[in-house]
């Protein structure tokens, strides 16, 4: 039962931004779509943080504010996992939405755009957390969201249950078993360290280098 | 020095107890641990309006050390059970807690991967105030229910103030216990599929 | 004194040839013009403004690393009320999803309520009636209301002064009866359908925020008459906290926190919705980016929100009577009578209740002036009645995400003032 | 000449049986419970690293030694100003004795002033 008056894709115009990337990257840019009105560009993963650089820098577009960065998976398996960028041009008022689709086969990695937005920093840390996208250059790419040693996975991917793998009861022990690192990053604790005040079963268990599987 | 709660009960021990759980109920400290929308809830209770301050409850002990009831305002995230774990032991004796809301006393409308399923799988809960968010009058029934509940104690019940930690398995329920407690119930059964 | 390095990634555990963690980069580099001078230089601290605290606005962590008093460096820590919203709103119809946004912020619930309303009528290619956008109007405004009167009483308290908190809350429980007397809950309204309104105002709502929006200024002139030029006020929030246009832009701040250095971006003003270009009203720009701009902001915001409430309020009067919701039983539960006496209506009465509103394929974002910045809902839909991806576009969460820069070398009081004026809600920040 | 001493006592007597009343029950009502995790700091909920005893720049110690000299000085103001009123024949060497005091201060004020003792950073 569709809502009557909807109709999926518009044919709206898509932004003149469309024109500009195509005549400038040609290959890259996969394909383009409207839907409801906001332009949609694909983009080659390897050369999305290329395209990025040049929408921010250049005078014609001045694309300046991220205004977020997300991933999404279909529920058709065939779909692959899309890391989405939604960028508007303050001065020009103009909005773009840039998509990358990573293909299932290889580990999910695409380049960071920190060094572009420093906005994008904690960004892209949820979208780890939640998609186990790795962010390459990101300078400090751990879990936001849930603990540093969580084992279950990464909660929004579709073949994550919505309870969660484990029972209720395991989830609680793991919880309230989380050893103080977990509550910690390695950073500060360097900082608190001088390395010799700290208990002494954390210490050797760092020394073991087992801090908990952080993946 | 024998306990006195070994003593047996005599005119003596019943207006002790008569003394001290008057003076422990009109003057509860709370331990406002306010995660979400119940903590702007409980704000709404302790300012000028529905005033705390008629229960003798104005003062907020921000640290465990002075508190007397831990109000947990607001759901509670996984990562978050250790913290009240550690303040509800942290706490001296007499203490006493209040699970304010529906979240902290089942889980509420978020049975996900990421949420206890009702604070008593953590730590001993004494009143359960229903609500999402519960309204003042709501939240100032649960507390003088609770004023009734410290007026009814003795010091004859030895094991009424017993510190219960977390067991050798690293959990205060037992595990069938908590996975029962946190089965799904209602309408909550029909709502997980995804498409 | 370990030194800090920028190269190691953090992705394996960092641990150098003798066992030591090597301390690895964090988003902000250290500031060079600290170097820690051995003679009289004690060594840092770390102590833990940890997720149980009154200053932190919630379960909010601060990890802060002091040299004697002052700040070195602020990590926060969240995650803390991570209820995993977005994967719950993969499992329910659209107008299942609005019980749910209204939990995020809780602070502005009907706020939410319009504007996850507007994400899926726009998904949906769905034009409300007029009657129902200045509803929505009125609806955002008093939210702004709200959400700022909660920001300053707690901010005054974080500051030392106490009575501004009260005359706030008693201001907000005003406006809490309106809404209670509108939507039947103080906080958790859930107000909006895809396609309208759950129920139109009640009769005595009109004239009760009349009487609301003359009154309320004289207490906003008695908070401004007691901070503005207030000597300790002034002194612990002017050039506390600095942030400049660009970097505030590159950050991606939004809201007030983003008008305090001077950028002049509302959502309102840029990309109007609910008619928001027909309204009189200006927007406050700061110029030095400071806690004190920011107040100013906030504070200036409420006074335009009472003006916008009037007009609103003179157009409700000349909509007497208009439908709140638009007329297609496709979208929108039929009004009682006619589910019950025709039996099209009972039939789309009855499909919407248990398969909910079908949106077609496609995916639309769309962002609101929300009190804390821009709230944006993406929506994106497979053509049935759940969506496949529920993105909620957070203004706290990246607006928290600069504290590392703001509270460089403060003082550690100053750091608590910092995160006062960011104006967080952690229910939005870890949605 | 004992009566005169009676009131002394009976406030001296009623302050001690006070203190013991109170000290007295509630340790001996008072439930004490004492666990591991009960001594343990209390820091936000979190597990504490490393302890509060840090090493601290010497200049928090000096303005603590300073303020003691200052607040002293002023703790001998209080009593001369009480008994300035009650000999009024003295007041001529009672001011000159206060300025004495208060000069021998001053110098000692100012040396640590241009000593830098006062700069913060």
């Amino acid at each position: 039962m569709t809502a009557s008056a909807g109709s999926g894709t518009v044919a709206a115009a898509p932004s003149p931004s469309v024109a500009a990337l195509t005549a400038r990257f040609g290959p890259a840019i996969r394909r383009h779509e409207v839907s409801v009105g906001d332009t949609i560009v694909y983009v080659a993963p390897d050369r999305a943080h290329e395209v990025l650089a040049w929408l921010r820098d250049d005078p014609g577009q001045r694309f300046d504010y991220l205004t977020d960065v997300t991933a999404v998976e279909y529920r058709d398996r065939e779909r692959p996992l899309e890391v989405v960028w939604q960028l508007r041009a303050l001065g020009r008022g103009a909005d773009l939405r840039v998509k990358v689709e990573l293909d299932p086969g290889r580990p999910l990695e695409v380049d960071s755009v920190y060094d572009l937005w420093r906005g994008a920093d904690w960004l892209e840390r949820e979208v780890y957390d939640m998609f186990g996208v790795r962010f390459r250059g990101h300078p400090d790419l751990r879990r936001i969201l849930m603990w540093e040693t969580y084992r279950e996975g990464h909660p929004l991917r579709k073949d994550f249950p919505l309870r969660g793998h484990f029972s209720r009861a395991e989830q609680t022990r793991q919880a309230l078993a989380a050893n103080p690192e977990a509550h910690y990053s390695i950073q500060e604790l360097s900082i608190a360290a001088a390395y010799d005040e700290l208990p002494g079963d954390m210490k050797e268990r760092l020394s073991r280098g087992e801090r908990g599987d952080v993946a | 020095m024998t306990e006195v709660s070994a003593v047996s009960p005599n005119w003596l021990t019943t207006r002790l107890d008569f003394l001290t759980n008057w003076a422990r109920a009109n003057s509860l400290w709370p331990m406002p641990f306010g995660t979400a929308c119940c903590a702007i809830e409980f704000m709404a209770t302790a300012a000028s309006r529905f005033d705390l301050a008629r229960f003798g409850m104005e003062r907020m002990s921000f640290s465990p050390r002075q508190a007397d009831v831990l109000i947990c305002a607001g759901r509670l995230p996984f990562k978050l059970a250790p913290v009240i774990r550690k303040i509800w032991d942290q706490m001296p004796q007499p203490k006493w807690a209040i699970s304010m809301g529906a979240c902290a006393s089942s889980g509420g409308i978020f049975d996900t991967y990421t949420m206890v399923q009702g604070i008593d799988t953590i730590i001993p809960v004494d009143v359960y105030v229903p609500g999402c968010p519960p309204r003042p009058e709501g939240l100032m029934y649960g507390i003088m229910l609770l004023q009734k509940k410290i007026k009814g104690e003795s010091f004859r019940d030895a094991d009424l103030r017993q510190e219960h930690l977390v067991g050798p398995d690293g959990l205060f329920l037992p595990a069938e216990r908590i996975d029962e407690v946190s089965e799904p119930f209602g309408n909550s059964v029909q709502q997980t599929r995804s498409a | 004194m370990s030194t800090r390095t920028l190269e190691v990634s953090l992705a394996t555990p960092g641990l150098d040839p003798s066992g030591r963690p090597v301390a690895v980069p964090l988003g902000v580099p250290l500031p060079e013009y600290h170097v820690p001078q051995d003679d009289l230089g004690g060594e840092h601290m770390l102590i833990n403004i940890g997720p149980q605290h009154p200053a932190t606005h919630g379960v909010l962590r601060l990890v802060i690393e002091l040299d004697g008093e002052t700040v070195v460096r602020v990590v926060p820590h969240i995650g803390y009320l991570h209820s995993g919203f977005e994967k719950l709103g993969e499992y329910r119809h659209y107008n299942q999803i609005i019980p749910l946004t209204d939990r995020t912020d809780y602070l502005s619930p009907m706020a939410n309520n319009v504007g996850f309303a507007l994400a899926a009528e726009k998904l949906m290619g769905i034009e409300v009636t007029e009657r129902c956008q200045v509803l929505r109007v009125i609806a955002c405004e008093i939210s702004r209301i709200i959400s700022h009167l909660v920001w300053l009483g707690t901010t005054g308290i974080d500051l030392g002064a106490f009575t501004p908190f009260l005359w706030c809350f008693y201001q907000r429980e005003r406006l809490y009866n309106l809404q209670e007397a509108w939507t039947g809950a103080r906080l958790t309204t859930s107000m909006t359908r895809v396609g309208g309104l759950m129920a139109d105002i009640p009769d005595g709502f009109e004239t009760g925020l009349r009487e609301f929006c003359r009154t309320f200024p004289k207490t906003l002139d008695e908070v401004d008459a007691m901070f503005t030029r207030n000597a300790i006020w002034c002194g612990r929030t002017q050039g506390v906290g600095v942030i400049s246009a660009a970097e505030a832009v590159n950050y991606s701040l939004s809201g007030p926190m983003l008008r305090a250095s001077g950028v002049d971006y509302d959502v309102r003003k840029d990309r109007p919705y609910l008619g928001y270009q027909s309204y009189d009203f200006d927007v406050p720009i700061g110029e030095h980016g400071d806690i004190y701009d920011r107040y100013r902001c906030r504070l200036e915001e409420m006074y335009q929100s009472v003006r916008i409430l009037d007009q609103a309020l003179d157009r409700l009067a000349r909509l007497k009577g208009a439908p709140i919701n638009v007329d297609d039983p496709r979208t929108i539960l039929p009004p009682k009578h006619r589910a019950m006496s025709d039996m099209e209506a009972m039939i789309f009465h009855f499909k919407q209740v248990m398969e909910g509103v079908r949106a077609p394929v496609g995916e639309a974002y769309l962002g609101i002036e929300n009190p804390k910045g821009e709230l944006g809902y993406y929506l994106v839909s497979d053509g049935t009645a759940k969506p496949v991806r529920w993105r909620i576009r957070p203004p706290s969460f990246i607006n928290l995400a600069c504290l590392p820069k703001l509270c460089e070398g403060v003082l550690l009081s100053d750091v608590i003032a910092i995160n006062a004026s960011v104006d967080i809600v952690m229910g939005e920040i870890d949605r | 000449m004992l009566q005169s001493y009676i009131p002394v006592l009976l406030v001296v007597a009623f302050v001690v049986a006070n203190a013991i009343l109170m000290l007295g029950l509630s340790h001996f009502l008072s439930s004490t419970r004492p666990t591991a995790v009960k001594l343990a700091p209390y820091e936000s909920g979190m597990p504490v690293l490393g302890d509060a005893r840090e090493r601290f720049s010497v200049k928090f110690y000096l303005v603590a030694m300073l303020f003691i000299i200052f607040d002293v000085e002023t703790v001998f103001m209080l009593p001369w100003a009480a008994a300035f009123h009650q000999v009024p024949e003295f007041r001529g060497p009672l001011l000159a004795e206060m300025l004495v005091f208060v000069v021998i201060l001053g110098v000692g004020y100012v040396y640590i002033w241009k000593r830098g003792a006062l700069q913060w950073d």
